[in-house]
């Protein structure tokens, strides 16, 4: 299996996303680096909306990615109620 | 989310309602198709249902504006911030500025060309999903050039080589490398430009090219650029999906189109690693705080994490392109041979050169245990002698260029093991003979000469008397390069005086 | 790190680039604007003739018979940036979503007369293609025209076109509860009903216009100029007195970016006719022409959704014309 | 493999010898001396002698290596090659005559001077 990586600005915004991708995402290895942090896992990544929804007390739409996101690999697969990276291989 | 208070209404999954709001096209029958859209046919590219194609990212405007607007009010805050306090008083040394003049002279007019690019291919494709995807990298390229601009031009304001950015891109030497790169992808059909930058530039390459510049600016206190790096980078990972979607949808559409793609990956795969040179240099030597070398960077990003995404591209017949034998022999020699070359012609390029000190010379000994102290440790004394002699060298020659990359011919025969020998391939055609750096050049000139037989190189057009005159004072003139200010070693510069008052060293 | 740094020492050296003071002025600040757009372009030393078009440089003057001095004449009134541009956009969509959820929240939609539903599913509906036609030309002008000022106001006149056609998408889904079929009966609409045809045809007709600034006048500045106030003007007003206020709160959007837009459009033709006789009088050929053909493209369509299709078409031809001559023109 | 282009191409020759007022191009590089970054670019006259580029053109730029002085092109230990060709030079006859034509590399090897550190510097 290839590992999926993304890569998420060091802010707050982020500890949340982070916090919900340890929860849902046992096999994920969380990094942090210069200003951001790295989450690498192999195979697939998945961000539930719910989880971070309820890190964050509010509702969460998965696009709010956008405003701290670095860098990824992998295929991307979006809806309402997650985010996830996965590769075929 | 608030729920209609009709409960009969149906939802709507995100996928289908995007392909509701961004499915706007239709046949036309006044005009015929082909002449609606002229260009995607040509390049032999075979296309049985556009409708195959899978919408990366799936964001409507409103949705585009919205979040795009949050990103931009935080970003110019910081902007503005450290404009106001004067930030770039907080970096390590003045030196690291030069990397940051080689940024906006050489990458910034090519975040430009890629917006017009997208805007091409956007209007071009026939299919309403390639065409959303790529209009909405179009603006994104726009941004990135505008933010690059904002946050540099605080840098203008106290530093020399920025100034005439726009100026140098179409003329300085060196710029004509990332310029003729961009140019090329251009100047072809909008499928190769979308394996060129879409998939070879933004999904390859990308991570070596930004990821160095932020964690540079990072380790050396530059606030301003990490943001609009790390800002830009949200989008990026936007168009790296777009740049995998279009090439997957290419090789799902026609087995035809895998050994024409499996071309263009090759071609411009070399081509954006030669372009990355300047970014291997900047790394190893004008960074004063180094997070990482070009050698570690090549291995971490394109030998590791390119290896997954040609594992996931195998099924389709494709291969992880034939140059990257020559880039890995290459990586432990490239970032000292650019940085020597510059070193060498530095009267001609507006930003500062230096020898590196003693504690650099020991991190890339370290770095690069098997060719710095060998090979590269040897120059630098040679002309640090002639430093402490008064004698800075200055190369006074012209150096020859190869045909295609345009870089200076510099490569060493490195796969061979004759790291010190110059590479020289040569072919002709309509009766003139053509020069290049590697195989690999040579063979991109091959498959289209009558492209590459225009390329403006510019020692050349020194010599055909195009650019202001024969002496170096009369070329750095055309180029509004100011002799003193904007060229030279860092030693004995302007930034270097102002720097040294601003650390009460003067 | 702490530094304690005469302020003497830290005056800036110059207040912009090079190339924008040669413009605005030695030792002038510059705006964002300014700086975000100023010769930004590539000029000189083109490598490579593109594949598909030979004839031309990448960027090429020889484009357009329109003839400039100086391309960066066309300066954005509204300024706009990247970065000025959307965040004023995400203030008007955020607007535009309450009243979005304004409609939904209070029924709005319920008292509509299902006469005034069904003209809005079959003769505005459409108009999806219609914007998504115009985000298309618009891209072109991006990509062919000539300095970054006029061609990075094409680029967000097209992200806006493409906006007005998800908004409109949307508030057919609204209509119909989420069913879908009534976009593809849009589409038919479009297709074959005989009210959309010659507009159909007149935009397919510039789908194939080698001139970019005549395609600049024939999208932008003529057809636009018909169809906009016709559906977003006239037309709301009289929905209004037949229980179809809720369109005009939904379009709200499309209104007020008309409004903007025109400021813009007006200095295009202004700097371009001012230049020099020749280009006002292509201009004015290619405006004749232009008017003569969405006269008569949108007219059926005027006879299908007015009360007064004639003397509205003529009210709306006489305001272009008007505001056309104010800017330079003799029509 | 020929260029694929949307309609007929048009041959532009950016560096035919007609541009360069009499001149032609010609590359200079020294094998194994890598402090010289490159081969050099020089427009000369086709009717230059083989000697006045020994002896003019290729100190201005050689004069930069430490082991340039040591060079010895009397005794017939360098070895010449034409566009990588192995080639003997007439020093007296001219560029032309020697068959050095527009745009050709000169490259010259010292198998005796090994660069600085010894290893091809």
């Amino acid at each position: 299996m290839s590992k999926v990586f993304l890569a998420l600005q060091a802010v707050e915004e982020t500890r949340a996303i982070i916090e919900a991708i340890k929860e849902d995402n046992e096999h994920a290895v969380v990094e942090q680096q210069p200003a951001m942090t790295r989450v690498t896992a192999e195979g697939k990544l998945v961000v539930n909306a719910q989880t971070v929804s309820r890190y964050v007390g509010r509702d969460w739409d998965p696009q709010e990615i956008q405003l701290v996101l670095i860098s990824l690999a992998g295929n991307v697969d979006e809806d309402y109620d997650h985010f996830t990276l996965y590769w075929e291989n | 989310m608030t729920m209609g208070t009709k409960t009969r209404k149906k939802r709507l999954s995100m996928k289908d309602k995007y392909k509701y709001m961004t499915r706007l096209g239709w046949e036309t029958t006044y005009q015929d198709m082909d002449d609606v859209f002229p260009e995607d046919t040509f390049e032999g590219i075979k296309i049985h249902d556009w409708e195959a194609w899978e919408d990366p990212f799936r964001m409507t405007m409103d949705a585009y504006w919205k979040y795009q607007g949050e990103k931009d009010k935080k970003l110019y805050a910081i902007i503005d911030a450290f404009a106001q306090n004067n930030g770039q008083k907080n970096i390590t040394d003045a030196r690291y500025v030069s990397a940051l003049k080689l940024f906006l002279t050489g990458v910034s007019p090519l975040e430009y060309q890629a917006h017009r690019g997208f805007a091409h291919v956007a209007r071009q494709f026939r299919g309403d999903g390639p065409r959303v995807a790529c209009q909405m990298q179009a603006i994104d390229e726009l941004r990135h050039v505008q933010t690059q601009i904002h946050t540099l031009s605080h840098y203008n304001k106290y530093f020399n080589g920025f100034s005439e950015w726009s100026h140098w891109h179409d003329r300085v030497w060196y710029l004509s490398v990332p310029k003729s790169f961009f140019d090329d992808a251009r100047s072809a059909g909008p499928f190769e430009f979308m394996i060129a930058i879409g998939f070879s530039f933004e999904y390859v390459l990308t991570n070596l090219l930004f990821v160095p510049f932020m964690s540079g600016a990072a380790y050396n206190g530059d606030m301003a650029t990490v943001t609009f790096g790390f800002s830009a980078q949200s989008d990026e990972a936007r168009h790296m999906t777009l740049g995998l979607q279009a090439i997957k949808f290419m090789l799902e559409q026609d087995p035809d189109n895998v050994p024409v793609v499996q071309k263009w990956i090759d071609k411009w795969t070399w081509r954006g690693y030669k372009v990355l040179g300047l970014v291997a240099m900047m790394m190893d030597y004008m960074l004063p705080e180094s997070p990482q070398s070009w050698k570690e960077a090549w291995e971490l990003y394109f030998e590791e994490n390119t290896v997954a995404l040609f594992k996931d591209l195998e099924r389709y017949g494709i291969k992880i392109p034939d140059c990257a034998g020559t880039v890995s022999a290459e990586k432990e020699h490239l970032s000292h041979q650019i940085w020597m070359t510059f070193y060498t012609h530095n009267a001609a390029a507006p930003f500062h050169t230096w020898l590196p000190d003693e504690k650099k010379m020991d991190w890339l000994s370290e770095k690069y245990p098997n060719t710095f102290d060998k090979y590269y440790r040897p120059v630098y004394e040679q002309w640090a002698k002639l430093e402490k002699e008064g004698k800075r060298y200055y190369s006074e020659m012209l150096p020859q260029l190869c045909q295609t990359c345009q870089i200076p011919m510099l490569y060493t025969d490195c796969e061979n093991e004759d790291p010190m020998q110059v590479v020289h391939k040569m072919t002709t055609f309509n009766g003139e003979r053509f020069h290049f750096c590697s195989d690999h050049c040579k063979n991109i000139f091959e498959e289209e000469p009558e492209k590459y037989v225009q390329s403006w190189l510019p020692v050349h057009q020194i010599f055909q008397g195009n650019c202001g005159g024969a002496t170096l004072p009369d070329v750095l003139k055309w180029y509004k390069v100011e002799p003193g200010v904007d060229n030279f070693d860092y030693v004995g510069s302007q930034d270097e005086k102002m720097w040294k008052e601003w650390k009460g060293e003067a | 790190m702490s530094l304690d740094i005469k302020s003497v020492n830290i005056k800036p050296k110059r207040e912009t680039f090079g190339h924008v003071a040669r413009r605005i002025g030695e030792g002038k600040m510059a705006s964002r604007y300014e700086e975000a757009v100023l010769d930004v372009q590539a000029t000189a030393n083109f490598h490579y003739r593109p594949l598909a078009n030979p004839e031309f440089e990448l960027y090429d003057v020889k484009k357009t018979a329109i003839v400039m001095e100086d391309w960066y004449k066309f300066m954005d009134p509204r300024q706009y940036h990247y970065s000025s541009y959307v965040i004023a956009r995400a203030k008007q969509q955020e607007v535009a979503e309450q009243n979005f959820v304004f409609v939904e929240k209070r029924n709005m939609l319920e008292t509509m007369p299902e006469e005034v539903k069904d003209l809005i599913l079959n003769y505005v509906l459409p108009l999806r293609h219609y914007e998504w036609g115009a985000n298309m030309n618009n891209l072109h002008l991006c990509a062919e025209g000539y300095g970054a000022a006029i061609t990075s106001a094409f680029m967000f006149h097209a992200e806006d076109r493409l906006g007005i056609a998800q908004y409109l998408t949307r508030i057919g889904l609204l209509l119909s509860e989420n069913d879908a079929v009534i976009l593809s009966n849009a589409k038919q609409m479009w297709m074959d009903n005989g009210a959309w045809q010659p507009l159909r045809k007149a935009m397919e007709d510039t789908f194939v216009l080698k001139d970019w600034f005549e395609l600049h006048i024939a999208q932008n500045v003529v057809l636009d100029a018909f169809i906009h106030p016709l559906y977003f003007n006239i037309l709301e007003q009289e929905l209004n007195s037949k229980g179809g206020s809720a369109q005009a709160m939904m379009t709200e959007f499309i209104t007020s970016w008309n409004e903007e837009c025109a400021r813009w459009i007006d200095m295009t033709v202004k700097v371009a006719s001012s230049e020099s006789e020749e280009n006002k009088e292509l201009l004015n050929t290619w405006c004749k022409k232009y008017i003569d053909i969405a006269y008569l493209a949108v007219m059926p369509l005027a006879q299908k959704v007015l009360d007064n299709p004639e003397e509205s078409m003529d009210e709306i031809k006489d305001a272009l014309v008007t505001r056309l001559n104010k800017n330079g023109l003799n029509l | 493999m020929a260029l694929v282009a949307k309609a007929d191409y048009p041959t532009i020759m950016m560096d035919s010898v007609d541009k360069f007022h009499g001149n032609q191009l010609v590359y200079i590089g020294w094998d194994r001396h890598k402090l010289i970054n490159s081969a050099m670019a020089f427009p000369l006259p086709p009717q230059m002698p083989f000697g006045a580029l020994i002896a003019e053109v290729m100190p201005a730029c050689y004069k930069d290596h430490p082991e340039f002085e040591k060079v010895n092109f009397e005794d017939g230990s360098v070895v010449w090659r034409l566009n990588n060709e192995e080639f003997t030079p007439d020093f007296e006859k001219s560029l032309i005559e020697n068959g050095v034509d527009h745009k050709s590399l000169i490259r010259f090897e010292t198998p005796h001077l090994t660069g600085i550190n010894g290893v091809g510097i």
